[in-house]
């Protein structure tokens, strides 16, 4: 150590703060144990202990041991980072130092709440991660913060309900929206269904109001028959480009007349009414559609030129072409809703081999009252498209006993395991739609496992459609068959509650069939940066605290595209993104923290190998007159730190996870291990603090337990893991290390878990090398939620320690030491 | 006070010493008994098979004792259940109502929806009240160890008995035995259903109902067991009386009459309540009150 | 606890059934089952466990694995049947004694000879008393069908190394010794 | 083209007509079995319920021997051995815990499983290895009649084991179709035949049989077309019996697929056997 060095070392004054949470951690730690042991580790000026450290009076504590003591650093150990951090960082500003001089210790999730039976062992292994936090928090670095301009501009991507709500909250704030929609129009599915639960109203006169208020705020403009193809910039900054599929109807010379779609002589089936009617090949959707303009399917379309003959605006253009739109908005939000799984799959049930077994959302198209059949329920087996009428036809009677069946591809493994949500609740509106408007006298069986009926209004609902007759048998049903000849179906089920296999006869048959994020979602949100879900829906921020936010500043969700929603939640989701949007954008700057990637010009080779890495384009070379360099981009970086893991040189860092700073963790950690736990193995892990980390959040509420001897260390991502930090581990004595990621596809970095794995593979085939041994190394997939697999991998690598034995580099020290 | 007294089918046939008890107690506490003459079943039984039968016998009982201007006290569970549901029901159907007073149009009789039945321990605590009550208690039963059965059709359904006691947990007869000072125990199986109303339609499950009582009463070697129905009373005292020819299974729980404990805390002997006639005799209240 | 022998034996999760009933509607025996797999797995997840031995359900799967393929949760009610049978074979609870016959047969055939030999099999099984005298008399008929039709055979099927057959059971049963302790 | 040849004790015994069937029509299409050596019993559905390790074990042993004599692809005629081999195969490769517990019981007998043989049933095998077009080629005699492919339950389910949907197959169908026959649909193609039931529980046993051949009749099929031995001995053999107990008349003729297509192949009843099926003076009716 230099001298400077050592002087920098004396001036660090650390204060170290033990809070008992009640009896949350003082009930299994000896509280007064742990600030005996911090107290005597060097550079720890001063070491307390408090009940609520997060309370008032707690947090004063700090602040004036802070000025008393003169610290200069603090170590404050309570629950997790995810709750508390935020607040003692709070506290160092206040107290007038940089908030990031401060670290903190999970001895709450990660020791009193699992070990709570061993008190001695939770103690011990708290005295282990202070030990850690301390030697860690000697090298951090004050980290600062910077200004953006931003515009004041919104893109909404999804005219739905949730879409419609964003736009208008918006617009009538005074923000310039675009509103844009892949369809010919706005409206979503909303605009497909008769009716509306909990209050059977008609989504058409719904949205028809929506439609006018849209009209009247001349901030928003609409863009539909439109995609989002590109994006660039960042938070506030955004430039997207958009295009737009040609209509071959000119949008404003069309006077919404409908003369051309009256005269076409083509008929196709229509994707809308899902292949239930017909349409012609220059078409609207539906007669209240917003925009009322017709588009042209030049795939269906014979060229005759009719419609050209008779357009009165001369407004039907056959040679549009593709447009693109550049816009550049402050902030997006993405609403692109659901569409109805089609459960072919489900080969039990015989959709697509029976005819007279639907959808429910093939259901709503027979119910709607602008549909094939102006709400009259049919047989497809009775239907037929009349030529010369032009038109679908039905012969025969209309289907007197129908069976619903919940579930269908939803709550089940080999599917969908989600609940669907709203299935429940449509199943029941569609029995009632039809037992009050169609027949009164319809047989209507509803197969449901559990009735779901949760929100405002609904159980009442529910209760109405009991009342009026409906059937309700709790079962999955096993299978259907179809009688050839008369088309009757036969639907085989055991009645839960009964207790016995019934078979109830059918006319048609309809499956709540499972929602799924619209066809795209994954593609746009690969374009947009942000994230899905294993379920393949968008991934929010926080399923409980940050609902519409995403991984990417100034990207916001709302709707179903996050997972399905009911339109009262969609609207409400679509107020909360433009509230978000709002605050962002409402300063017209925002302030970004920059802990951030940074590169230590000095070290920097310019391979580019970071450039490679990072996903948002955020690093880059640049020539500088001192060669090649690399340089981040610190709006566009968010953090991740897959650049700093694969940098060769060790140029690249993720701010205050610089390889100093977890150097000095890691070797606090194993070296107060080693002291403590002595004989015992010692499994290091680094934990993804997306879902790991959570996951060990998850198993401390859950209060499963684990052996005492593994020690966690929080990351950005597992991206962050650098081979170098594998090797300190290995060096400073610990006997198995691995790394929690997330599931492939969910990486809250796009891709961060790959490029984790790749360098453990690596990592592993050279501890083979060595003569460490890979199997000591590990990586696995640990979901936010599965906290029984974080703690079954804790006490599967313990086991694997306990086999191996000590490294050899441990067993070389310690007989080193005996000498 | 005034009231028609509704004494019901089985109390004359089968249990002189309640209605004997129950005269002697109103008479000391100043009640006046007026005896309804042509009175005729209550309908009880009717009321699970046959809807209209039913309400025509409990209007007729109504209408009756509305002609005398009187309210109408009855001594059973089943009677007064009986009587104030007909008489709620008539109240507030018209429809059903003229359809009744078309039945009742031949006997004279007409129900105008003037009158209120009570079961005897509402009248007690209601119109005489706990206070008036305690004035005329002379002996303190501290000595005896009692329980109580409250059954089920004086409290339940609630309505119908205008929410007189907690329908769950009724309490009210306690609080009257307790004014004797008797010692008034508490039992697990203090509010099951003494399983009278099965008998004839499933003997067993009646008989297993009795039997669950009559095991967790045993424990606590009571002095007597304290009703207030006519029917509970049977169950309790004649269903013990097969269950030791039957089974060979011996409880010896006496049961008595509410009126018969409150006539001997008001000064009366044990036979002037009638407590001789008792099939299973409280042996020690019987040697305390001689 | 029969959940955690079950599930053990198995491999199975009886726990994460949500009775939704499939496996009973699936089940093409069912039927004659005093309990439906369904009611079964229940009585397993509450650890009932005279209740489930007692019950014929185990011996009726005729192991079509139809529960298995449409189980939304994952679970095989046909791989907890083995377990089941496995835990009652244990305490040597048979369903009838044609199955007891038949098992025992079955088993001392895989130790004797590493095959099943199922003419021999159709000898000692009515001499061990596995047919009725009227299911005999029907069934002779049907014999001799077979027997002239030449599907009766004479010759014993034996393996070459029978010794291994034996050692890869005694590993199993004393495997299942240490589990014990 | 030669390939592994799992019997079972089955094909040795009472139907050995599937086995003479098989290897005389597999002759024809120039395909060779070369059976395992001293294979053992898979321990059908009775060692499962005995004692579940061993009869897993059992399987495995086979797995091994036919791995130390180089057999990579096995094919397994009966559904039952089928399953238990293909199942435990299955799971070994893919767990390799259970792939070291097994090998430690395998270890007592001196043997060693590495996850090297692939087994197949003889109909997936057939159909979707060898080629329904080569077959095609080879037709003589195009059996012309409406036909029911009975697939029963162990070659379709559980789902780790099976090569297509178990609610509705297609592997047979497509094969009667190559062989000039009309295959029909109908509900019972995977409804279970009752297995061993008929031995173990037999009124039970014997309406399951009944269930599926009403589902046959149904159809107007002229002959039933089996995949398995227990499947094949169920609605064959005891057919007679079920005509009896239920006073019905079935007269639906049944034979192994391999019969099926050793007579569209051109050879004679007597090669394949077809005087084996009880059934069989049915067909000459």
């Amino acid at each position: 150590m230099s001298e400077k060095e050592k002087k920098k070392n004396e001036e660090i004054r650390i204060g170290f703060f033990q809070c008992h949470c009640g009896v949350n951690i003082a009930g299994s730690v000896d509280v007064k144990e742990v600030v005996e042991y911090a107290k005597k580790l060097p550079n720890v000026v001063v070491a307390k202990d408090h009940m609520f450290l997060c309370s008032d009076p707690g947090r004063n504590l700090v602040k004036e041991a802070i000025k008393k003591y003169n610290l200069n650093r603090v170590v404050s150990s309570h629950c997790t980072p995810s709750l508390h951090q935020e607040t003692f960082r709070t506290v160092l500003k206040e107290a007038g130092l940089n908030p990031f001089f401060h670290e903190n210790v999970n001895s709450r999730e990660h020791a009193s709440w699992v070990h709570y039976r061993d008190k001695k062992k939770a103690t011990d292994k708290v005295k282990v991660l202070v030990a850690g936090g301390i030697e860690r928090v000697k090298h951090h670095k004050p980290i600062g913060t910077m200004r953006l301009k931003v515009k004041k501009s919104v893109l909404v991507i999804g005219g739905g309900p949730a879409g419609i709500q964003a736009a208008l909250d918006l617009g009538k704030a005074g923000y310039k929206v675009y509103l844009v929609d892949r369809r010919p129009h706005l409206g979503g599915n909303m605009a497909r269904l008769g009716k509306v639960f909990p209050t059977d109203d008609c989504p058409i006169c719904i949205l028809g109001k929506k439609f006018h208020e849209l009209r009247q705020v001349k901030e928003i403009e609409v863009i539909t028959y439109a995609e989002v193809k590109e994006l660039s910039g960042y938070v506030g900054n955004y430039k997207v480009k958009i295009e737009k599929k040609p209509r071959y109807v000119d949008e404003e010379k069309c006077i919404g007349c409908l003369t051309c779609v009256s005269k076409c002589p083509v008929r196709v089936k229509s994707e809308w009414y899902e292949g239930m009617d017909v349409r012609p090949a220059i078409y609207i959707n539906y007669p209240a559609q917003f925009p009322r303009i017709p588009v042209r399917d030049p795939e269906a379309c014979i060229n005759c030129g009719v419609c050209k003959k008779v357009c009165p605006a001369d407004a039907i253009d056959f040679d549009q072409k593709p447009e693109t739109i550049e816009l550049e908005v402050g902030a997006i939000i993405v609403a692109t809703g659901y569409e109805e799984w089609k459960p072919y799959a489900v080969e039990e049930y015989g959709y697509g081999k029976y005819k007279n077994v639907i959808t429910q959302l093939e259901l709503a198209q027979m119910l709607n009252p602008e549909g094939p059949t102006h709400g009259k329920p049919f047989k497809p087996s009775d239907a037929r498209y009349d030529k010369k009428k032009r038109k679908l036809v039905i012969e025969g009677e209309p289907p007197k006993k129908y069976v619903f069946i919940h579930c269908v591809g939803s709550r089940d493994e080999k599917y969908f395991s989600y609940c669907s949500k709203i299935c429940c609740m449509y199943s029941i509106k569609h029995a009632k739609m039809i037992l009050m408007d169609v027949d009164p006298n319809a047989e209507i069986y509803l197969c449901y496992m559990d009735i779901r009926a949760f929100s405002k209004g609904y159980e009442e609902y529910y209760k109405q459609v009991q009342k009026l007759g409906a059937r309700i048998v709790r079962g999955k049903p096993a299978e259907i068959r179809e009688d050839p000849k008369t088309k009757k179906l036969y639907v085989k089920v055991e009645d839960t509650l009964l207790g016995k296999p019934i078979e109830i006869e059918a006319d048609l048959v309809v499956l709540a069939s499972t929602l799924r994020p619209s066809k795209g979602t994954k593609e746009l949100a690969d374009i947009l940066r942000i994230t899905t879900g294993e379920d393949g829906f968008l991934r929010e921020l926080h399923p409980k605290v940050g609902p519409v936010d995403t991984v990417t500043a100034g990207i916001f969700i709302a709707g179903a595209a996050s997972g399905p929603k009911d339109i009262p939640e969609s609207v409400a989701q679509g107020s909360a993104a433009a509230a978000r949007a709002m605050s962002l954008l409402g300063k017209g700057e925002v302030e970004i923290i920059l802990n951030k990637a940074e590169v230590n010009q000095e070290l920097c080779i310019g391979c580019g190998i970071c450039e490679t890495l990072c996903p948002y384009g955020a690093i880059k070379v640049h020539e500088t007159h001192l060669g090649r360099k690399a340089k981040v981009s610190e709006v566009e970086c968010q953090g991740c730190g897959a650049c700093a893991g694969g940098c060769p040189t060790g140029a690249v860092m993720r701010r205050n996870y610089e390889l100093d700073q977890m150097f000095a963790q890691i070797e606090g950690i194993l070296r107060s291990a080693k002291e403590i736990f002595k004989d015992e193995p010692i499994v290091l892990a680094f934990a993804c603090k997306q879902c790991a980390y959570a996951a060990s959040e998850a198993a401390g509420t859950s209060r499963l337990e684990y052996p005492p001897n593994v020690f966690i260390i929080r990351i950005p991502c597992s991206g962050t893991i650098d081979i170098a930090h594998v090797l300190k581990a290995f060096k400073e004595g610990a006997d198995v290390v691995y790394v929690g990621g997330c599931e492939p596809g969910s990486c809250a970095f796009v891709d961060g878990n790959l490029k984790a794995e790749k360098r453990i593979q690596f990592a592993k085939r050279l501890l083979d090398a060595i003569g460490i041994g890979g199997d000591r190394l590990e990586i696995f997939w640990i979901p936010a939620p599965e906290s029984m697999k974080f703690a079954e991998v804790a006490k599967m690598m313990v086991e694997r320690a306990k086999k191996l034995g000590p490294t050899p580099l441990r067993k070389a020290k310690a007989v080193k030491e005996v000498i | 006070m005034k009231l028609a007294f509704y004494l019901g089918c089985v109390i004359p046939a089968k249990l002189p010493n309640y209605e004997l008890s129950a005269r002697k107690v109103f008479e000391k506490l100043g009640v006046e008994l007026v005896d309804m003459e042509d009175f005729i079943c209550c309908g009880f039984p009717f009321e699970l098979f046959n809807h209209e039968t039913w309400l025509k016998m409990a209007a007729y009982n109504l209408a009756l004792a509305e002609k005398q201007g009187l309210n109408i006290v009855t001594l059973c569970n089943g009677c007064a259940n009986s009587l104030a549901h007909a008489n709620k029901l008539l109240k507030e159907d018209s429809k059903k109502r003229e359809e009744v007073n078309e039945f009742l149009k031949k006997y004279g009789l007409e129900f105008k929806g003037t009158i209120e039945v009570k079961h005897f321990i509402r009248v007690l605590y209601e119109d005489i009240g706990l206070d008036k009550i305690k004035e005329n208690i002379t002996k303190e039963l501290s000595e005896f160890k009692l329980a109580t059965h409250t059954g089920c059709h004086v409290v339940r359904p609630s309505e119908y008995m205008d929410s007189f006691d907690n329908p769950i947990k009724p309490t009210k007869l306690d609080e009257l035995v307790n004014i004797t000072k008797a010692n008034n125990i508490n039992y697990l199986t203090k509010n099951l259903c003494c399983g009278n109303t099965s008998r004839g339609l499933n003997d067993n499950v009646s008989i297993e109902l009795l039997r669950r009582k009559m095991k967790d009463l045993s424990k606590h070697e009571v002095d007597a067991l304290v009703t207030i129905c006519p029917a509970c009373y049977l169950q309790y005292e004649m269903g013990q009386l097969e269950l030791k020819t039957k089974f060979k299974e011996v409880y010896n729980v006496p049961v008595v009459h509410y009126p018969q404990i409150l006539g001997l805390a008001m000064g009366m002997s044990a036979k002037e309540v009638g407590l001789d006639m008792n099939k299973i005799k409280p042996k020690k209240i019987i040697e305390a009150f001689k | 606890m029969i959940a955690e022998e079950v599930s053990k034996i198995s491999g199975e999760n009886p726990f994460a059934c949500f009775q939704c009933g499939d496996c009973t509607g699936s089940c093409p025996v069912s039927f004659a089952m005093d309990y439906g797999p369904r009611r079964m797995i229940h009585l397993i997840q509450l650890n009932l466990e005279e209740e489930v031995l007692k019950a014929n359900t185990h011996w009726l799967c005729a192991s079509c694995y139809n529960c298995t393929y449409r189980c939304p949760r994952n679970i095989s009610f046909t791989r907890i049947s083995y377990a089941l049978r496995n835990i009652s074979v244990k305490r040597g609870i048979y369903p009838n004694k044609t199955t007891k016959i038949f098992y025992e047969i079955f088993l001392d055939h895989m130790l004797k000879y590493g095959r099943f030999n199922e003419g021999i099999f159709v000898r000692e099984f009515v001499a061990k008393g596995g047919k009725g005298l009227k299911e005999l008399l029907r069934d002779i008929n049907l014999g001799l069908k077979l027997w002239k039709k030449g599907k009766i055979p004479k010759d014993v099927d034996k393996i070459d190394k029978l010794d291994q057959i034996k050692k890869i059971y005694e590993a199993c049963v004393k495997e299942e010794k240490e589990d014990k302790q | 083209m030669k390939v592994g040849y799992y019997p079972g004790c089955s094909l040795k015994g009472m139907e050995d007509a599937y086995s003479i069937s098989l290897i005389s029509s597999f002759k024809v299409l120039g395909i060779e079995l070369v059976e395992i050596e001293d294979w053992n019993c898979c321990g059908a559905s009775v060692i499962p319920s005995y004692d579940y390790k061993f009869a897993n074990a059992l399987a495995a042993r086979n797995l091994a021997l036919a791995e130390e004599q180089n057999l990579r692809t096995i094919i397994a005629p009966c559904s039952e051995c089928y399953n238990r081999l293909a199942y435990i195969n299955y799971k070994m490769k893919n767990d390799a815990g259970y792939m070291e517990k097994m090998n430690k019981i395998l270890s007592e007998a001196g043997l060693e499983y590495r996850g090297t043989v692939e087994v197949k049933h003889a109909v997936d095998f057939l159909v979707n290895d060898f080629g329904i077009d080569k077959i095609k080629e080879k037709v003589k005699n195009p059996i012309n009649k409406k036909i029911a492919s009975y697939y029963g339950c162990l070659f379709v389910r559980p789902r780790e084991i099976s090569v297509e949907s178990a609610e509705n197959p297609k592997t047979m169908d497509s094969l009667v179709e190559a062989l000039g026959g009309t295959p029909v649909d109908y509900d019972g193609k995977t409804k279970c035949c009752g297995a061993s039931l008929v031995v173990s529980n037999e009124k039970v046993g014997l309406q399951t049989i009944k269930n599926v051949l009403d589902s046959i009749k149904e159809t107007e099929a002229e002959i039933i077309v089996t995949s398995c031995p227990l499947c094949h001995a169920n609605l064959d053999t005891q057919q007679l019996t079920i005509e009896k107990e239920f006073k019905v008349n079935y007269m639906l003729p049944v034979m192994y697929f391999t019969q099926l297509l050793g007579l569209a192949l051109g050879l004679s009843e007597r090669e394949v056997a077809l005087n084996k099926n009880l059934t069989y003076e049915v067909l000459k009716v």
